[in-house]
């Protein structure tokens, strides 16, 4: 990971995380970071926007900016929206490149929630990121 | 306090209790007793071979094992002869080859019922049979309790109604179907009766012949055998109306370029090479089942199952799915979304699962979109059950 | 003499030994080496889960460790990604879903074009295909050695073809089939191209993109993984074209009553619980196989080949079938029956095969009636042939 | 088994192969037996009476005289054939409930031909008896 190129949630997302001592902490702040996410109107959670392969909803909204990339994203679980807020904290503003390469798994195991970036769909963080990936190649 | 004296016949979960982990989705798939993974090393350490084609000493003991297997199932379903016994990968590619085997005898018009909980996996199969021949899905619906509406099937079942296909015990609602009254209603229309047995298996020993059904289906995985391994039971006579569905290896009697005839049941739909050391495998399992005192563990199944379900009922805004006879419980709590409910039981080392348990359209009737299912096996004990009932309220006191 | 050094990795050859037992059908079934039994073993020891399912740990573990031999099959084939391999319980299987995958593209008057060497596995589901159709199977013949003829091949393939499907590496001859020549054909009409790679991935490591086909099937258990297991490459654009076949399980994206969504490949080809233990253990015998030096590998398989088939020729009265590139070798006997001569083996504690080999018709295209195949593996030594001639003197003249 | 009711034809069998040593005399002895079968006419070597669930072909014709069943057997395998005359030797004769209820099995080990009963359709013994049974059932 190429530290100087963090941005400034992702470098709030490590102090955060990495002094969190036990899942409950970690349960807090996931679902803290999960508040900061900006709210979805009830018409962009729609099918369209929605993300196959999560077993709760998920959706998420891309828009590109100067080749940057800005998502949104929401779920009505709470700690998946911690989850996707921290994903977020990471990608947001990536150019489609970056956004190729950027290593996920890296990331959350830095956050020491290498556990929750489930293989399989249950919570579906992998998804959302092939979905974004997906988004910004087209 | 409840301990299950046949905890240790399971080495994995010495292991998962050293790491903290609490497993209460036997319902999704069992553990394996020793006896299992002694008689997969022995097989394959004592030479393998591929089983009803070669004479020499290795495919001869493999091929009587492989049918001892199939015999010592026949006996554990009562079934009249071993050869009404067909191996599949599971109860899905049972079911598949059922609703497959079946096409030709499904005309535009007919009907197909199933219930309202049934898995996917004896919903798909029909439905897709129903989509492809034109005929109508008929779905016969629950009462409160989540037991089929034997009113209601009465009304629906009528003289189109080709096939019956109902579950023995629900994977979600862990309620036990009356298919002693269900399964004449079809039969008195002449129609073909299929019992999904997959849960119904585990924790009932089942005689197909009192039961009175056409075909019956099973999993070895969640029968404390190995993956890979399914049943399929089939009356004799109702075996004979099923066509040929996948093709190749010992299934054929005589094979030309342009043209072949296929053998009966059960080769005859075991196309390719089989499972071999899986159907072993189940074999040893049921030896070992047999070996176990079947009421004493009837009894610690019931007394863990009332624990389940009285812990679950004694706490503020848990809804129970159904009222589950066996087996396992589903539940929901207001205000808390059973993914985050889940994912804070798995930080906890509890293994729960958690969603639609492969029964969306079940999920839709009851007004819910996912729920949390604890299920049981007989090596679970008490104490599985207060780690259970602890985590679950740390996690719900974190969440509301 | 002739000595294998990796002969100790398998541990039933030891136990097949004491009993005075060689071990000449591997391209039956091949034995396992001691990394398959402990990967089961550890598997089913310390927590055994089904997979895609459910987020607690063992799941989670079940699912990585499943997940990560799709991930070394797609790199063991050289496929674009993990999502082109698809699990399926063999071979066979894989080539009927292949089959029935593709029936809606096959109209009346199609051509499907298979080779006269091919396995039931690879005949049978394309014969029914073609009969449920009203298309032609089109039998590509072999020339005197035993390779397809392609200068046939090259007049009967055609506009009208829509299919080929060909063996990599004939189960009878033991030759390798010119598939870089064979396939272009067969694209430059736009048909779609299946490789039958069962016995050929077991001798030579495949690249499916420099072959070039759209479809490449295997079975484990040749590959000295477990029974049950099975491997389906697709193209993925090829892989898109098939039509979802069985149903059930987490193959479904969304299903109601009347109406479901599939998911794509490789998931929605994968209904119901996969055989978990068994994909996982064809992982642990990949590493294995991937830690062994090639090169010597191949060196001994050959010199172990040349010693079989020189032993043949040497022998009066012994006709071989075709001219075999590697692996087996078939042969007949003048004026003795197969039977007879695989009886008189088995007495001696040589296992090879004796009969039709799953390919009546070629065998009727050779004009004799079954024949005895031996089959090698990196595991067999000079000795096994030793014995092997040495019991087929001996056998020889008892019947003559 | 009712041993006083043995055929002759049986007691012959095991006075032969009980006192067999080794395959190669066993092999010798199955050869001899099976030149003993009567002879089939081409045109009862017919599809009609050929045997399912025998690797190699086998054919079978039945006839019942005053109750009891008379069985030729045929095959093109030498070894095959001479199995087949020692089945013939136990249950040639025999009425319809007698063949229903002989035990096969033990007849081939205590000729120390147990391992020759191969439980797949290798050489097909078992497929010959239900064959007989089915006949003597018509
Ligand atoms: C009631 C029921 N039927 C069928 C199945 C499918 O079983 P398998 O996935 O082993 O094919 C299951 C397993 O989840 C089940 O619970
Ligand atoms: C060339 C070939 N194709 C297909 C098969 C079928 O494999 P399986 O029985 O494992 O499905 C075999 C195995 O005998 C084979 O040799």
């Amino acid at each position: 990971m190429n530290e100087p190129t963090l941005p400034p949630a992702a470098r709030e997302a490590i102090d955060a995380f990495t002094g969190a001592a036990g899942w409950e902490q970690r349960a807090r702040l996931l679902m803290q970071w999960g508040e900061r996410l900006e709210p979805l109107a009830d018409s962009e959670r729609s099918d369209e926007n929605r993300v196959r392969g999560c077993e709760s909803q998920v959706w998420l909204i891309a828009s590109e900016h100067d080749s940057r990339w800005h998502f949104r994203a929401d779920s009505e679980a709470r700690l998946l929206r911690g989850l996707l807020a921290v994903l977020l904290a990471r990608v947001d503003g990536l150019d489609a490149q970056a956004l190729r390469t950027v290593d996920v798994a890296e990331w959350f195991n830095r956050l020491g929630l290498g556990r929750q970036l489930s293989p399989s769909r249950a919570n579906g963080i992998n998804a959302v990121l092939s979905r974004m990936q997906a988004l910004a190649a087209r | 306090m409840l301990s299950s004296p046949w905890r240790s016949d399971f080495p994995a979960l010495a292991v998962m209790e050293a790491q903290g982990e609490v497993y209460l989705d036997s319902a999704a798939t069992a553990q394996k007793p020793q006896a299992l993974i002694s008689a997969l090393t022995g097989y394959y350490t004592s030479g393998a071979a591929n089983v009803h084609r070669a004479q020499h000493a290795s495919a001869e003991r493999a091929t009587r094992a492989f049918e001892g297997t199939r015999t010592k199932l026949a006996s554990w379903l009562n079934a009249a002869e071993p050869t009404e016994i067909i191996f599949t990968r599971g109860a899905t590619e049972a079911l598949n080859l059922l609703a497959y085997g079946m096409e030709a005898h499904i005309d535009a018009g007919d009907e197909i019922a199933i219930t309202a909980l049934e898995h996917h996996a004896n919903l798909l199969p029909w439905q897709q049979l129903a989509q492809r021949r034109n005929a109508h899905l008929v779905v016969l619906p629950l009462d409160k309790a989540g037991h089929i509406d034997l009113e209601a099937a009465t009304q629906l079942i009528g003289p189109r109604t080709r096939v019956l296909a109902a579950s023995q015990l629900s994977n979600v609602l862990g309620t036990q179907q009356p298919l002693h009254r269900l399964l004449p209603l079809a039969k008195a229309q002449g129609a073909l009766t299929v019992v999904d047995g997959a849960q119904g298996i585990v924790h009932q020993r089942t005689d197909v012949r009192s039961l009175g059904c056409d075909f019956y289906v099973l999993s070895s995985h969640k029968l404390y055998g190995p993956e890979g391994v399914g049943v399929l039971y089939g009356r004799r006579e109702a075996l004979a109306r099923l066509r040929h569905w996948q093709f190749g290896g010992e299934m054929v009697q005589l094979a030309e370029f342009q043209h072949a005839q296929f053998r009966p049941a059960p080769l005859g739909f075991e196309a390719g090479t089989p499972p071999i050391a899986g159907v072993i495998g189940l074999g040893a399992v049921l030896d070992y089942l047999g070996g176990l005192d079947q009421a004493a563990l009837a009894a610690h199944e019931h007394r863990l199952h009332r624990m389940l379900v009285d812990g679950l009922a004694m706490r503020d805004g848990i809804r129970l799915l159904g009222r589950p006879d066996c087996a396992l419980a589903s539940f929901t709590v207001e205000g808390v979304h059973p993914a985050d409910l889940s994912h804070l039981l798995t930080e906890q080392g509890v293994a729960v699962r958690s969603g639609t348990h492969c029964a969306m359209p079940l999920m839709g009737r009851l007004g819910v979109s996912g729920a949390i299912r604890a299920s049981l096996a007989f090596y679970n004990d008490g104490a599985d059950l207060e780690v259970f009932f602890c985590a679950l309220d740390r996690a719900l006191e974190l969440l509301r």
